[in-house]
Formats: C-alpha cells, structure tokens, sequence
C-alpha cells in the first residue's frame, strides 16, 4: 500500500474568489505580509502496491483536475528501497 | 473525565483492561463500580437499570441506556406536560398522531401529508455548517421514515445580536448548511425565520421543518413484526461521528467557552440522502418492508430499541455485520454512533433479495443485521459473545419521567410592569429601534440562499407569510405552511405567548386563502432543573393545548430541546410553532401585498 | 416527439424537465444514467441538480457515466442536447460545450428571477425567440460562473456562440454575462438558467421557459 | 517574497463524502488499485520576505482550516542560504 498526493491548482489566468476571499479576510485580520492566496484541492490516494505513475498521471488529469482550468501536481512516495 | 473519553473506556470490563465486558461477565460479577454519572445517569436511574436487568448492566448495556434515557431521548422533563397535546379533542383529519416518527393528516382526495419541526441548536454552535445541514438531514429522514416524499423544507433561525462577532461567524455558516443540505436533496425551501436577541448570543436556535406527501395507503410504521423477518440496516456506514452527541450535546448548558465535552463533528452528506430518499420510495412502493426506522439520536440503539419496544417480539443482532468506516469502534461506539443518513428497515425474508437490489441499484450499501425473534428481548452479539439482552421497552418507552419544580419566574412582575413611553421623544426613539431592527430587514441575503423552484409546485415561498405547494397538479390540491415563534411575548408570558405564537402561525395560513388543520411545534428553553425555567415550559404547553383546543386543531407532533442557556443564564422561551393548512385550490391562493391601484383596503378584527 | 430526459443519482430537476417537456406538447421519456440506452429518443435534456452531490467537480463524475459516452457519440452525429444547471456543468466536463463552470465569485449559493438576453435564435432550443428578445428564467446556483481562457471566450463570441446573456445584473460572476452557449452546430445548448421552472404562472416567475421546449419540438418536425 | 503551502485535510474520524464520491467514480472507471480517496484543500501563499512560521501556523489554523473537522499542513520552503 502506498500514498500518493495530488494537488489540483488553478490555472493562473482563471480567477479565483476564494483566494480573494481568503486574502481579503487575512487583511481585515492584519496580516498584511501575505500578497496573495490561491486555493486548490488536495487529494490523497492510497494504491495497492506500487503506484503505476502513468495510470496516476491519467486519473490526476482526467478526472481529478478539469484540464480546461485546472493543473494537476502529482507527488509520488519516493521509492522504497529495499 | 467527558462522556465521549468515557466511552472509549467502555467495552471492556470496568476494572479490567482488554476483556470485553459481556451478559456473562456481567452476571458473574455483579458488583463492579462503573462510571454511569460521566455518562449522565443520575444514582436513582443506574439502580433502576440494575433493577430491570436483575444484575448491573454490560458497559455497552450501559451506553445504550446512557443515550436513551438522555434528556434529548427520553423527554424525561417534558413528557408530563406533553400530554395535554394528546388529551386535545380527536380530529378527523389527523391519521397518525403523537408519539410516530411524525404526525399525519389527511388532506383529501386520498392523499395525506406528514410535517415536524426539530431542532439542531447545539451542534450548529459547535460547527454552523454541519450542525445546520445535519438538523435537516435528520428531520427529512423522520419524513421519509412515515412512507412520504419529502416535499419541502423551513427554517427557524435565531442568533445573538446581528451585530456581535459570533453571529458573523455562526449566521452564515447556519444558512449556508440549511441551503447546501436542502438544496441538494431537491426539496425548495418555503418559509421560515430569521431574528436576532442577544439570549441567543451562546446558544442559537436552529430549527427545520420538513413536510412530506404520501397517499393514504402508503403508510409505514417504525415497527419491527414477524418473527424471521430480517433487520437490514442501510445507507451510510457507521463512524465515530457523534458518539455519544444527542445525550452530551443537547442534554447539557453550554458555559461561557461553549461546551465543555466535544463530541466529534457529524459531517452531512446530503447526496447519500438524496439516494436513500429513492431507494426508499422505491423499495415502499413495491411493498418490501414491514417496518421502518431512520437513525438520528443514539443510532443503531435507539433504531433497534424503538422498532422492537414498537412491535410485539424481540430482535436479535449481530453487531459484527455492520459496515464501518473505522475499524477500530468499539461496540459501544458502534451502538451510539450518530453517523448520519442511515435507515433500518424490517424486511420479510423472501423479499430480502429484492430490497438489496432496489439499495444496489441506488448505489446504497444495505446489510442484514439481524432478525426479529420471539420473546421479549433485544440482544446484541458482538465477537460471538452477548453484550446486550435487555426488554426493548424498558430502553425505548419506560425511561426516566420528572415532575421537576416549577416557579413563576421572580422578575416576571417587574416585566410587564407597563412602561409606556412617557414622551414623545421616548416614542420616537422606540418607533426607530423597532424600525431598524434587524429581524425586519429583508432577508433575501438569506432566502437567496435555498432553492425555491425545485419539483415544480412552489406556488408561494419567501416573502410570503405563508409557503403554499401544489400537491396535485390535475386537481391543483394543495398545501400551506407557516412557522413562528415570538420569545419576547413568551418571556413575558408563556402561556398567552405561545397563544400569539400559534395565532400568528394560524392566521398566516389563513389568509394564504388554506384551511388550517393540524400543528407542530419546536419548544426550545433553558435547563429544566431551573424551577423557573420549568414553570415557563409547563405554561407554554398548557397556553399551546388550550389555544389549539379553542381553535379545534390537533398537535400532531413536535420537538422539546432544553438546556438552551450560557452558564446560568437561559434564552427566552422560545416556543416556535408550525401551523399546516389544505388548499382544495391552489390557483386561488392570495399572495401578500398591493396588487393593483385602486383596490379597497379593509382593516378586519378589533 | 420524444424528449429524453436523464437522471443521474443526485439528479433533480428532472421531474421538472419531465412536465415542461409535456407542457410543450413532447413526450417526455425518462433515461437511467446507467444504461447505455438512448431509446431512440429525437432529443436529450440534461436536468439541473446536484449529480453525485456535486463532489469533486459539479457535473464531473456524471459526465463519465455509461449513458454520457452515447450522448456523446449521438450529439457529434446531430441528436439536440439541452444541459441546464447541473446538465451545462456535464455537457462542458464531457467536452460537448466549450468552457467550464466553477464556484460563484460571491462564494454563494444564489436563487433569483433573472434577466436574460437570447442572442441566438436560430440553435434548436431556442428558435421559439426572437433574437435580442429579454425574457425572465430562474438561476439557482453555486457553481455557474462562466469561465474560459480570454483568447477562447474571443472565438466563441467571434463565432455567436452565446446564446444567453445576464441581464440585470449578473448573478455569479459569470465572464463576459455568459449565461449559455451552444456548440458550432447549434444543436447542443448548456445554460445555467433554469427555464424549466418557467413553463407556468402558478409557479414560475414567467412561461418564457417554455420557449426551450416548444423550439425543439418545432426543430425537430422541421426534420422530420 | 516565498511561497508557503498549506494542505487542510479532515480530521481522520470525519467522514469524507467528497473522497469517496471520488473513490466510487474510480471504481466504475476501472481504477480497482484506489483502495481510498480523502479530499482537502490546497493554499499556495505567497508573503513578503521569509516567512514567519508562527504566524502562518496561526492563519492556517485559524483561517484557513476549521479546527473542529481538520487538521493542517504547512509547508514552509527550505530557508535559502545565501
Ligand atoms: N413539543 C412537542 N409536541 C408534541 N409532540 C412532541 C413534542 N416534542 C416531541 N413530541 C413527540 O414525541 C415523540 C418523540 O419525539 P422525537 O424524539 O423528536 O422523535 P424521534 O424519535 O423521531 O427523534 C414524537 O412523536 C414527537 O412528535
């Protein structure tokens, strides 16, 4: 069994009023040193075995993300060694 | 040390680490101390336990009677002043009264509709979003437990000032989880309120209506019958959410912190009850249950408790067949697991196959659990060994019942000392403070917010006084519906407040152009062990049956949630009361306000 | 004429989409997300709702169901497909329609009678209107916000493929007011307005809905 | 300017409707090596100078976690040396 993550972000032309509800209320709370928020999603699958990386890379990109608006970044468990 | 760590301990023998406390055990060593008061039993009510089951109760005996016989469960304060409902004269109209999961009316033409009003209060404080959408999750699961379509949803709101810091963190989280769990079932919602007092500032009042519509014949009743037939418990699996909620959250005050105990958050997820609602449509048209049950409060143990103190046998279960989310509950956890958008059905044994295909077809997991026996026991097994053998009723119906003291509350003379404003000045400034009060602002920000639309047969929703739906669309049957409370007239006088109460909810039908016919309600005060707040209470009730007796109208069914105050100091009382009408045509329906220049204004009564 | 009318689990308007067809004079026939039958309908409606509770994407996974692959197919070869609400949502996750549907710029939920610009009338849903007619539809939503790349919204309007427009106001933030749009031939429509909730004075804010219906039952004769 | 991540997920004894809608549709597309899905959410923060970890640990959970059903993340990036 092993973890994989995969964050799903905004492409950067497509506007996001979550962040900007985020920012704004981090600027009514005075922390001022945050220049801008973008929210995505996080998601964090467990497969049987090995992860197959390109089976990944499908599901990541064809379901999980929306390829219209969205990037996908897929993090895979660093390989076990032994 | 809280209910919910408590608990975790339990299941294990007391005294003991890691052995599994069953009926043997129990019986072989009788005298073992257990931690009934952690989980809110009083001395009097453990040795009663002791009593029925002829030896002390399993730690998960324990928890079931713990949930049940709590405040919430049991309505031990509230069950000697209910009664005077049920002593209301006999209504033609009503089909199934008090004491169901809801009351039922006939409405004509073969159909009969089904209503009630509950509250969430305490765990929309805890978490706005979940406590709110699971207040409506729950009470259209009671709707769908009679054999109806849900139809329709109201909401009655109360927060603190609409200016304090908490109402912006509770308000929008609350209309945001009545509109997301409503709208996504589909059901519009119609009506409701919205006010503001600064009694609600710890503790706001959340309350959800739901109505359904059924034809006469479609019926069901919360009972489990026939020996061999089977339990099958369906919908969501069971996690550790809400352990233990419905005795630790409502049945306690909250301090100026909130509540002490935090029983874990139950999570709504309004799309697997939008599939139990068809699966169960489906699964009642085609007649495959003898008896229904939703899971809300207390979980699987108030589901089996009730089914079998409902029916004229036993029923033996076997906990190990229930799907889990967690497979590290332990039986106890399991028996009192809130875990929302469950259903327990009572199926006759050669139609079990069908009722597992309408649940797959439906993407709904369904498992048989156990079966009705005879005798009079229910008994759960977990392991291959008994942890549970009690007389259902004993768990379900013959729970705790107070006659609390009562005492006019010592500032009530003060109160309504009459202090009319003495200038014209003092008059001015009262005309402005009720003028710009909040609970008269427009409340689209938050009727925006729910789906009026869906199914087609909103016929009048926000602002109207009244919400009317069409039930029939060839004859255009159909219903009105209105929900109200005034707490500032109860706190001045319950007993004529929820006279005004009932007047308003009454009267808004009424000229909505419906025939009012039946009543619901939602009573939500402080802590009954206050003799004032208890004196409030048993007035209100009284002012309530007597005003429906005047106006020849039954209550068919309702909610009590006390323990509604921030440390000693409780809301106003707050009874909030539906009134439910027939319209044997909705196109002649008669909205609010102006229509056209030049009509007449008549002004009626005195 | 036989309009399909699909439902997806969490489908919820299509008791709705059902009775406007039949106001229209069609006849309604209920399609199951599920099997990969079309039965021979002459057109698909897509029903607003929350398909699969709207998790993940609204209108994500309802786009990879069974029945969606022949919607696809059917459409490429002429079938008129309406999407409303939920239905829009899927038609552009299955890459019928252009664009895609994301979270209202108010961050609610919104439930108004809206204004609304028809500035084709020549698609098979709305050749009932005139261009440039205004009419009055519901929107219910909290996923409706139209958006697309910049240089892709350029094409669509430099092809009219809005068929909609907000006006009065634009209730989600929507890029460029656009409340619906219609693939190149015309015969696939998405909006996020609802005119299926405007098919009767008794419970809608108009019958201008209706004019969805009856332009495809007329599409659809022309045909045959 | 650097740029801080913070990942909320739900607390593990919460339900996640939205992680097994997502584990159901996979399934049905034949991806049977998914044994579970959890959703969160994704904040990419961008703030002036080098992050003040207190702080941030503060908005992320205060602000942009609920503390009574999540839990977070943060990912703070690798101080630069020079
Ligand atoms: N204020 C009330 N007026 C009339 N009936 C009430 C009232 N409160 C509760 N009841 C009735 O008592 C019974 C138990 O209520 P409740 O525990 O809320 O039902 P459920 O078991 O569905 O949760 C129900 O039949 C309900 O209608």
């Amino acid at each position: 069994m092993s973890q994989v993550v995969v964050d799903v972000v905004l492409k950067p032309e497509i506007s996001d009023p979550q962040g900007q509800a985020v920012l704004g209320a981090l600027g009514r709370l005075g922390h001022t040193g945050v220049r801008s928020v973008r929210q995505g999603k996080h998601f964090v699958l467990e497969v049987d075995g090995e992860p197959d990386e390109a089976e990944l890379r499908q599901i990541a990109e064809t379901l999980l993300a929306n390829p219209v608006i969205e990037d996908v970044e897929l993090h895979l468990p660093a390989r076990t060694t032994d | 040390m809280s209910a919910t760590e408590g608990l975790s301990e339990l299941d294990t023998a007391p005294g003991r680490t890691n052995r599994l406390d069953t009926v043997a055990l129990a019986t072989e060593q009788p005298d073992d101390a257990q931690p009934y008061a952690e989980l809110g039993l009083k001395d009097d009510e453990y040795a009663r336990i002791r009593e029925i089951l002829g030896r002390r109760p399993t730690t998960a005996e324990l928890a079931m009677y713990s949930v049940m016989w709590s405040e919430h469960c049991s309505y031990k304060s509230s069950k000697v002043h209910l009664r005077r409902f049920g002593d209301l004269p006999k209504s033609d109209a009503l089909l199934v009264g008090m004491g169901e999961n809801a009351g039922v009316v006939d409405v004509g033409e073969g159909y009969a509709v089904t209503f009630k009003v509950e509250s969430h209060n305490h765990p929309s404080y805890v978490e706005p979003y979940q406590g709110a959408a699971t207040g409506v999750g729950g009470i259209v699961r009671d709707i769908l437990t009679m054999g109806a379509r849900p139809i329709a949803v109201m909401d009655s709101l109360r927060f603190g000032r609409a200016d304090a810091p908490d109402t912006a963190r509770v308000l929008p989280g609350v209309v945001a989880g009545v509109g997301g769990y409503g709208n996504c079932l589909g059901l519009p919602n119609i009506g409701g309120e919205l006010l503001f007092d600064d009694c609600y500032a710890g503790n706001p009042l959340v309350n959800a209506l739901c109505v359904g519509v059924l034809r006469h014949e479609e019926l069901q009743l919360a009972k489990a019958e026939g020996v061999g037939n089977k339990v099958v418990l369906f919908g969501a699996r069971t996690g550790g959410d809400g352990i233990g909620g419905v005795s630790v959250l409502a049945s306690e005050t909250f301090d100026a912190e909130g509540p002490a105990k935090r029983p874990a958050v139950q999570v709504g997820d309004p799309f697997t009850e939008k599939l139990l609602i068809e699966a169960c449509l489906e699964i009642f048209a085609a007649g495959l249950v003898t008896g229904i049950q939703d899971l809300g409060g207390a979980g699987i143990s108030c589901a089996t408790s009730e089914l079998a103190a409902a029916g004229s046998g036993g029923m033996a279960i076997d906990l190990d067949a229930v799907p889990l989310r967690d497979s590290t509950l332990t039986p106890a956890e399991i028996l009192m697991s809130e875990s929302q958008e469950r259903m327990c059905a009572i199926v006759e044994p050669d139609k079990v196959e069908a009722f597992l295909a309408v649940c797959a077809k439906w993407d709904v997991l369904a498992t048989v659990i156990g079966e009705v026996t005879d005798g009079d026991r229910l008994t759960i097994d977990w392991h291959g060994e008994r942890i549970i053998d009690v007389p259902p009723r004993t768990v379900a119906l013959e729970g705790p019942r107070y006659e609390r003291p009562m005492s006019r509350p010592a500032d009530l003379d003060a109160l309504q000392a009459d202090t009319p404003p003495s200038s014209s000045a003092d008059l001015r400034a009262d005309w402005l403070a009720v003028v710009s009060s909040p609970d008269g602002a427009d409340k689209s920000w938050v009727t925006e917010q729910y789906d009026r639309y869906v199914r087609g047969n909103t016929v009048l929703a926000q602002p109207e006084d009244a919400g009317v739906l069409r039930i029939d669309e060839s004859s255009n049957l159909g219903i009105a519906l209105s929900l109200d409370g005034n707490a500032r007239y109860a706190r001045l006088d319950p007993y004529t407040g929820a006279q005004l109460n009932l007047a308003e909810a009454y009267r808004n039908v009424a000229v909505s152009g419906a025939k009012p016919l039946a009543v619901t309600n939602c009573l939500n005060f402080g802590s009954p062990e206050n003799p004032e707040v208890m004196w409030q209470f048993a007035e209100a009730v009284r002012g309530l049956a007597d005003g429906c007796r005047e106006l020849g109208l039954p209550v068919t069914g309702g909610n009590v949630s006390l323990y509604n105050q921030t440390g000693d100091v409780a809301i106003n009382p707050t009874p909030v009361i539906g009134v439910l009408g027939v319209h044997a045509d909705v196109t002649r329906r008669v909205p609010t306000g102006w229509r056209a220049d030049g009509e007449s204004v008549l002004l009626l009564g005195e | 004429m036989r309009i399909g009318v699909i439902t997806f689990p969490g489908s919820l308007d299509d008791v709705d989409a059902a009775r406007a067809v039949r106001l229209a004079g069609g006849e309604p026939v209920a399609l199951w997300h599920a099997d990969h039958d079309l039965k021979d309908v002459d057109a698909v409606v897509l029903p607003g709702g929350f398909s699969y509770g709207d998790y993940l994407r609204a209108g994500a996974i309802a786009a990879r169901s069974p029945l969606m692959a022949d919607v696809v197919a059917a459409a490429r070869g002429g079938l008129p497909v309406l999407g409303i609400c939920n239905g829009f949502q899927v038609l552009c996750e299955a890459g019928l329609l252009p664009g895609a549907l994301t979270r209202n710029g108010h961050l609610h939920f919104r439930n108004r009678d809206q204004g609304l610009l028809v500035e084709r009338a020549d698609t098979a849903w709305t050749s009932s209107f005139e261009q440039g007619q205004r009419i009055v539809v519901p929107v219910k939503n909290g996923e409706g916000r139209y958006v697309a790349a910049p240089a892709e919204l350029d094409r669509l309007e430099g092809e009219g493929r809005v068929v909609v427009r907000y006006v009065d106001g634009n209730p989600n933030g929507s890029s460029r007011d656009i409340a619906g749009v219609t693939s190149a031939d015309g015969r696939v429509v998405g909006l996020m307005p609802h005119p299926e909730h405007a098919v009767e004075e008794l419970t809608g804010p108009s019958v201008d809905g209706l004019g969805f219906f009856t332009s495809v039952l007329s599409a659809l004769v022309v045909a045959a």
